[in-house]
């Protein structure tokens, strides 16, 4: 702080308010912890962290609450929306940029661009109203039929089809987060120097040996942080599942069977929630999913910034 | 064209070659006809934008990667014309290699980045892909420095030692023309001086092409020198000739750096 | 030369792949555009935006008080969340370049990006809307501006470090103070940046829904009171699209059609702004 | 930073120049349609404004605890001791009815007969088949398949759950004992849809089902509801009359502030699941009371038809007068 002292008034001024400024983020961060902590106590008393995290029961009769089936159902469509958006996101930028005509690229890539902004609540909403019943209708019982009758993978497409389920939501999900994905992988293909592309073709690579063996490595650091943001948004996204998860605490091996996340149970309840241990409980979740999706991005951003500074090396 | 009589073999052979880019009717290589000779090193020179690179790239066609671009007339190696639509490019580059401007690590470690022609290639077996790469290593002069960390990301070399390790990413592969776009441009003196050394050297084994902006490095290093001028060929004869007595008007004004 | 031609066919392979993925990524996407222009179109008409919602039962009715109250909210997140965006960017990129601080901020506010806005929401309620007893547009928009102020910050920071030392070098040269560098050349040089940031922060919380559950809450009447519970469009999508009614499916409809073309201009704006700027 | 203080200022001249008077109410989601009816033609023919937020019952009762609106509401009537408790005056303002539906093919509406018993080991998952001995003693009539019963529920805490679950509780003890009643309760088997619209959905969509909505859902759907008998052992269909039967002979009690779960009624051809929607409003705000007051008797005079026409049940005759009674006794009578 020494280097201010020095400054002049106008400018001792302007470092003060810009640094309050600065200083706001860490307030609100801290802030946010806390009044959550304070708002949940009365849960985190009766409850206790694990035996709160590990119970699958939600029963505002006996006043039992768990986070274990919304904390499930968070994981679960987060890493199926992942594992599907992922190498769909991946073909996308690779058509954009290798494959592709040049015509197509700009104008495509604009949509998609757009995409990634168009507001979760109308993935939602299309998705209660338009891909529900086509999942229910269609896609549901051909997986069903294709592979209900597989020993270990049938139990994952069991139970009545009805469109309002893991598998819809995640969907949902995975279409929302592609365009993410999709664009900054594209930008990160796009950093890939053309003369490293050209030496390997000058080795006798073919399009996909150059693409696998070049681009995806060179640009793979720019790929993961556009994971990482995209994992952030699953983890807590809340409209474009809410329509389509159920709100059903339950743990269950089908994927063709409602369940609810952590946001969606918020969304739900928490005006509705008429006993103080309810609402408490409630905050509780919300703490454990800040406390949940904090530490998964400092953690992954941890990570890319030491392999930042590996490469750079 | 070549003044006095060679016993020379003429590995390829450019025969009324033009050259259009994408959307372009001006063709940036005009009806080119000259010979590379066999384990000789040709230095194509000129000023900015004569059309050297763009020869230089024809040779592995690497201009095939942005469509549109056409080629007219012939480049023939050992006979064969390489510009026809039924050569395989990727045979033809695996005999055509080539080194760019700047050093161009892929981003994996050193052994990896040599070894990687030779996997393209199926070779699976280890102590044949070491020996391999170990000998590339040593004839680009540069095993004594890395034979220690061989597993080390590329990335971490200097700019001079990953510019001859993709001399040696391009000699693993044994290839019979290697094409240098530049070499040294990118390098400090000393570094530079170690790569000529270098490819004087391995004309024994290729028939190497050089495009470079620098004219004592064309002076230094090759037998023979073509004069480039806006697409055309101006002049092409022994590389002493081309530096002594040049035919053209044109080229000596470049010669003495009357121009440019 | 069997090896050679395996490796071109699993190329091609790969590619066709990459295709497909790209084709079936591409077609959800169109479907979604297309079916929410397709319904939203249908539902459009003038009294949308000039009538305030009738009961359930009373045809007609609009989401005049959802247009207002997202403007109001939107405006007013952006009041509170921009200058404390831009002069935190500033600080860390100025004043703090370098510091401990400063990577903190940066990396902070990087993850705060990402944090879940349903809990912004339930934040909010605990210090805005429980203490006072009710909804307002005021949590509403300060639920906005919590999320506005780490992408500004981080955006600004950006844009500013974008900005040559050089240039800083010369003006001090001259002998103007810090501020006045900041304020008169670096602010200069990087406004376009700045302000595209801002926009596109605009446009993200302008479609946040979550936070508003328990912020703004909804208000079935027009007002312009920020201290009553406030209509948005999104919250009206989400008990609009969740509600029995047909009627209410049709606005629910329209006013996504509203917010998506709204987002997609803005979108299209600023890339064009970015675009012009590049060519400058 | 002029322009800032600027736009505050102009914000705040819009805050204060709009200052008409305005109810404030929230709370039930079940009623909030007819509300906002009545509330409108209100605001047409007085100009007074009431702003009936639905956030749920339960925020309808603690917003009125912490005394932040005009009034709350709530499905679910709050006991006399909690009423005494919080100081708040309770009563009812409209009747809905809960209605079984079910998808049978070949099923019509009005042909499967149910009882509160049979109901209730469904929704425990101890009746597994549509073909089960009890059910079809009920109907001997009816041909009914061999197939599992899909039970569908509501998957958010509501009203009409309470409603459905005390009529359970009253009915059948194993349903007391085992699950309970409340807004949001731990079902034994089936399937959640958010709100009557998501229990619609899936009751229109899979075959085989059962499920519980309002009576407004189930006529706007056109799904197949089924009779139930009632406590007088007769099979009554839901319609607005039952609905009205049940309010009729249901025994509202001033002295208890109405407390009483309508299900269950005892009349001849009362639906057995129905439930009214009350108000809840702060015993020591006597004008501001009277103020709400005077809209809903402007409703129980005036809003009839509406509510007939969203097919909610407007209260019966005599329990208005006991209603309008309760005010005058307690001073809250708007004159």
């Amino acid at each position: 702080m020494r280097r201010f002292l020095n400054l002049p008034a106008v400018d001792l001024i302007f470092a003060l308010v810009s640094f309050s400024a600065a200083f706001t983020v860490l307030i609100l961060i801290l802030s946010t912890i806390l009044v959550l902590y304070n708002e949940s106590s009365l849960a985190i008393h009766r409850f206790g962290l694990l035996n709160f995290i590990f119970t699958v029961d939600w029963d505002p009769v006996k006043e039992v609450f768990g986070a274990a089936a919304s904390l499930y159902g968070t994981l679960i469509t987060t890493v199926l929306a992942l594992s599907i958006a992922i190498p769909v996101s991946i073909g996308i930028a690779i058509f954009l940029t290798e494959i592709s005509p040049h015509l197509l690229r700009t104008p495509i890539g604009i949509a998609i661009e757009m995409l990634a902004a168009i507001p979760s609540i109308i993935y939602g909403m299309w998705g209660l109203f338009t891909l529900a019943p086509i999942m229910a209708d269609y896609i549901e019982p051909a997986l069903q039929k294709v592979f209900g009758d597989i020993p270990l993978i049938g139990k994952l497409f069991e139970g009545t089809p009805m469109g309002v389920d893991l598998l819809t939501a995640s969907i949902i999900l995975s279409i929302m987060i592609t365009p993410f994905i999709a664009s900054i992988s594209r930008d990160a293909f796009n950093l890939t120097p053309d003369l490293v592309k050209e030496s390997a073709y000058a080795l006798g690579a073919t399009k996909w040996e150059v693409i696998r063996d070049v681009v995806i490595p060179y640009s793979k650091l720019g790929v993961y942080g556009g994971i990482v943001l995209a994992l952030g948004r699953a983890l807590g996204e809340t409209m474009a599942v809410a329509f389509v998860l159920g709100n059903k605490h339950q743990i269950t091996i089908s994927l063709l069977d409602a369940a609810a996340t952590i946001t969606v149970t918020l969304a739900n309840e928490f005006t509705e929630a008429d006993t103080d241990i309810y609402l408490s409980s409630l905050f509780y979740l919300a703490l454990i999913l800040f406390v949940l999706s904090f530490t998964v991005l400092a953690v992954a951003k941890f990570f890319l910034l030491r392999a930042e500074k590996h490469y750079q090396r | 064209m070549v003044n006095g009589k060679t016993d020379e073999k003429v590995k390829i052979d450019v025969k009324d070659f033009s050259f259009y880019y994408a959307k372009s009717d001006k063709p940036a290589l005009k009806n080119i006809n000259m010979p590379v000779y066999e384990n000789r090193i040709t230095a194509l020179i000129g000023p900015s934008g004569c059309g050297k690179t763009t020869l230089l790239r024809s040779f592995n066609r690497m201009h095939d990667l942005y469509p549109g671009n056409r080629y007219e007339g012939q480049i023939l190696m050992d006979g064969k014309n390489i510009l026809s639509d039924d050569i395989d490019l990727i045979d033809l580059r695996s005999r055509v290699g080539m080194v760019f401007q700047k050093p161009t690590p892929f981003p994996m470690s050193i052994f990896d980045n040599v070894a990687y022609g030779l996997k393209l290639r199926g070779i699976k077996n280890r102590s044949e892909l070491e020996g391999r790469v170990e000998k590339a290593l040593k004839q680009a002069a540069l095993w004594d420095e890395v034979k220690d960390r061989l597993k080390d990301s590329a990335s971490g070399l200097s700019g001079g030692q990953q510019q001859r390790l993709v001399i040696a990413r391009a000699l693993a592969v044994e290839p019979e023309v290697l094409l240098f776009d530049e070499p040294t441009s990118a390098l400090d003196p000393i570094s530079t001086s170690k790569i000529e050394e270098l490819v004087v050297s391995l004309k024994e084994s290729v028939t190497i092409i050089i495009v470079t902006h620098n004219m004592q490095q064309a002076a230094r290093v090759s037998d023979y020198t073509a004069f480039m001028y806006l697409g055309e060929l101006i002049e092409f004869n022994k590389t002493d000739i081309i530096f002594t007595s040049p035919q053209k008007k044109l080229t000596e004004d470049y010669i003495t750096g009357r121009f440019g | 030369m069997d090896l050679k031609r395996r490796r071109k066919i699993q190329g091609q392979i790969a590619l066709m792949l990459s295709t497909l993925a790209a084709l079936s990524g591409l077609f959800w996407l169109v479907f979604i555009i297309f079916d929410v222009l397709r319904h939203g179109i249908t539902a459009l008409n003038l009294d949308l935006f000039l009538e305030d919602p009738a009961p359930p039962g009373v045809p007609g009715g609009g989401l005049r008080n959802a247009f207002v109250g997202h403007f109001l909210i939107t405006s007013v997140a952006t009041i509170i969340g921009v200058p404390i965006g831009v002069l935190g960017g500033t600080f860390i990129a100025e004043y703090a370049r370098g510091t401990k601080f400063a990577r903190l901020v940066s990396v902070l506010s990087d993850i705060m990006v990402s944090v879940p806005s349903i809990v912004v929401g339930t934040f909010i309620y605990a210090i805005l809307v429980k203490p006072f007893g009710h909804f307002s547009g005021w949590a509403g928009a300060t639920a906005l501006a919590f999320i506005m102020i780490p992408v500004v910050l981080r955006t600004t920071e950006d844009m500013l470090k974008l900005v040559p030392w050089t240039l800083r070098e010369a003006a001090f040269a001259l002998g103007a103070s810090y501020f006045h560098v900041i304020k008169d050349v670096v602010y200069r040089a990087a406004a376009t940046g700045i302000l595209t940031g801002i926009i596109l922060a605009i446009a993200r919380v302008s479609g946040e829904t979550a936070p508003l559950l328990f912020t703004s809450f909804n208000n079935s009447y027009f007002t312009l009171d920020m201290s009553e519970p406030m209509a948005s469009l999104t919250v009206t999508i989400f008990n609009y699209a969740m509600g029995p009614y047909e009627d209410w499916h049709e606005k629910a409809w329209a006013a996504a059609f509203i917010i998506t073309v709204g987002i997609l201009i803005i979108t299209l704006i600023t890339r064009s702004i970015i675009q012009w700027r590049y060519k400058n | 930073m002029k322009k800032l203080t600027v736009s505050f200022l102009a914000v705040g001249f819009f805050t204060a120049g709009i200052a008409d008077e305005t109810i404030n109410g929230a709370g039930a989601t079940f009623p909030y349609p007819v509300y906002a009816a009545w509330a409108y033609m209100y605001y047409k023919e007085t100009g007074i404004k009431v702003n009936y937020q639905s956030i749920g019952s339960g925020g309808g009762i603690r917003q009125i605890k912490n005394r932040t609106v005009d009034f709350g509401a709530s499905d679910a009537p709050l006991e006399p001791q909690k009423l005494d408790e919080y100081k708040l005056y309770q009563f009812p303002a409209i009747i809905g009815g809960v209605v079984p539906v079910v998808n049978i093919p070949g099923v019509k509406a009005g042909q499967l007969k149910l009882d509160g018993e049979t109901i209730c080991h469904i929704y425990l998952g101890e009746i597994k088949y549509w073909d089960n001995e009890k059910v079809k003693a009920l109907n001997p009539e009816l041909d009914l398949p061999h197939k599992e019963i899909r039970v569908v529920h509501r998957a958010d805490a509501s009203g009409t759950t309470a409603i459905f679950t005390n009529y359970l509780v009253q009915v059948c003890p194993e349903w007391k004992e085992k699950v309970g009643a409340g807004k949001a309760v731990k079902w034994p088997v089936g399937i959640g849809g958010k709100g009557n619209e998501g229990v619609a959905n899936y009751v229109k969509r899979l075959k085989y089902s059962i499920g519980y909505v309002e009576f407004a859902y189930a006529k706007q759907n056109r799904l197949k509801y089924t009779l139930l008998k009632n406590q007088a052992g007769k099979f009554v269909a839901p319609s607005i009359e039952t609905f009205k039967a049940a309010g009729a002979t249901a025994e509202f009690d001033p002295e208890k502030h109405f407390y009483l779960w309508m299900v269950n009624a005892p009349g001849e051809n009362a639906w057995p699941i129905a439930g009214a929607s009350f108000i809840l409003e702060a015993r020591e705000r006597k004008e501001v009371n009277k103020k709400v007051n005077r809209f809903f008797k402007w409703a129980f005079e005036k809003g009839d038809e509406v509510a007939v026409k969203l097919d909610y049940v407007p209260l019966p005759k005599e329990l208005k007068e006991k209603v309008y009674n309760y005010w005058k006794k307690h001073d809250i009578y708007p004159e």
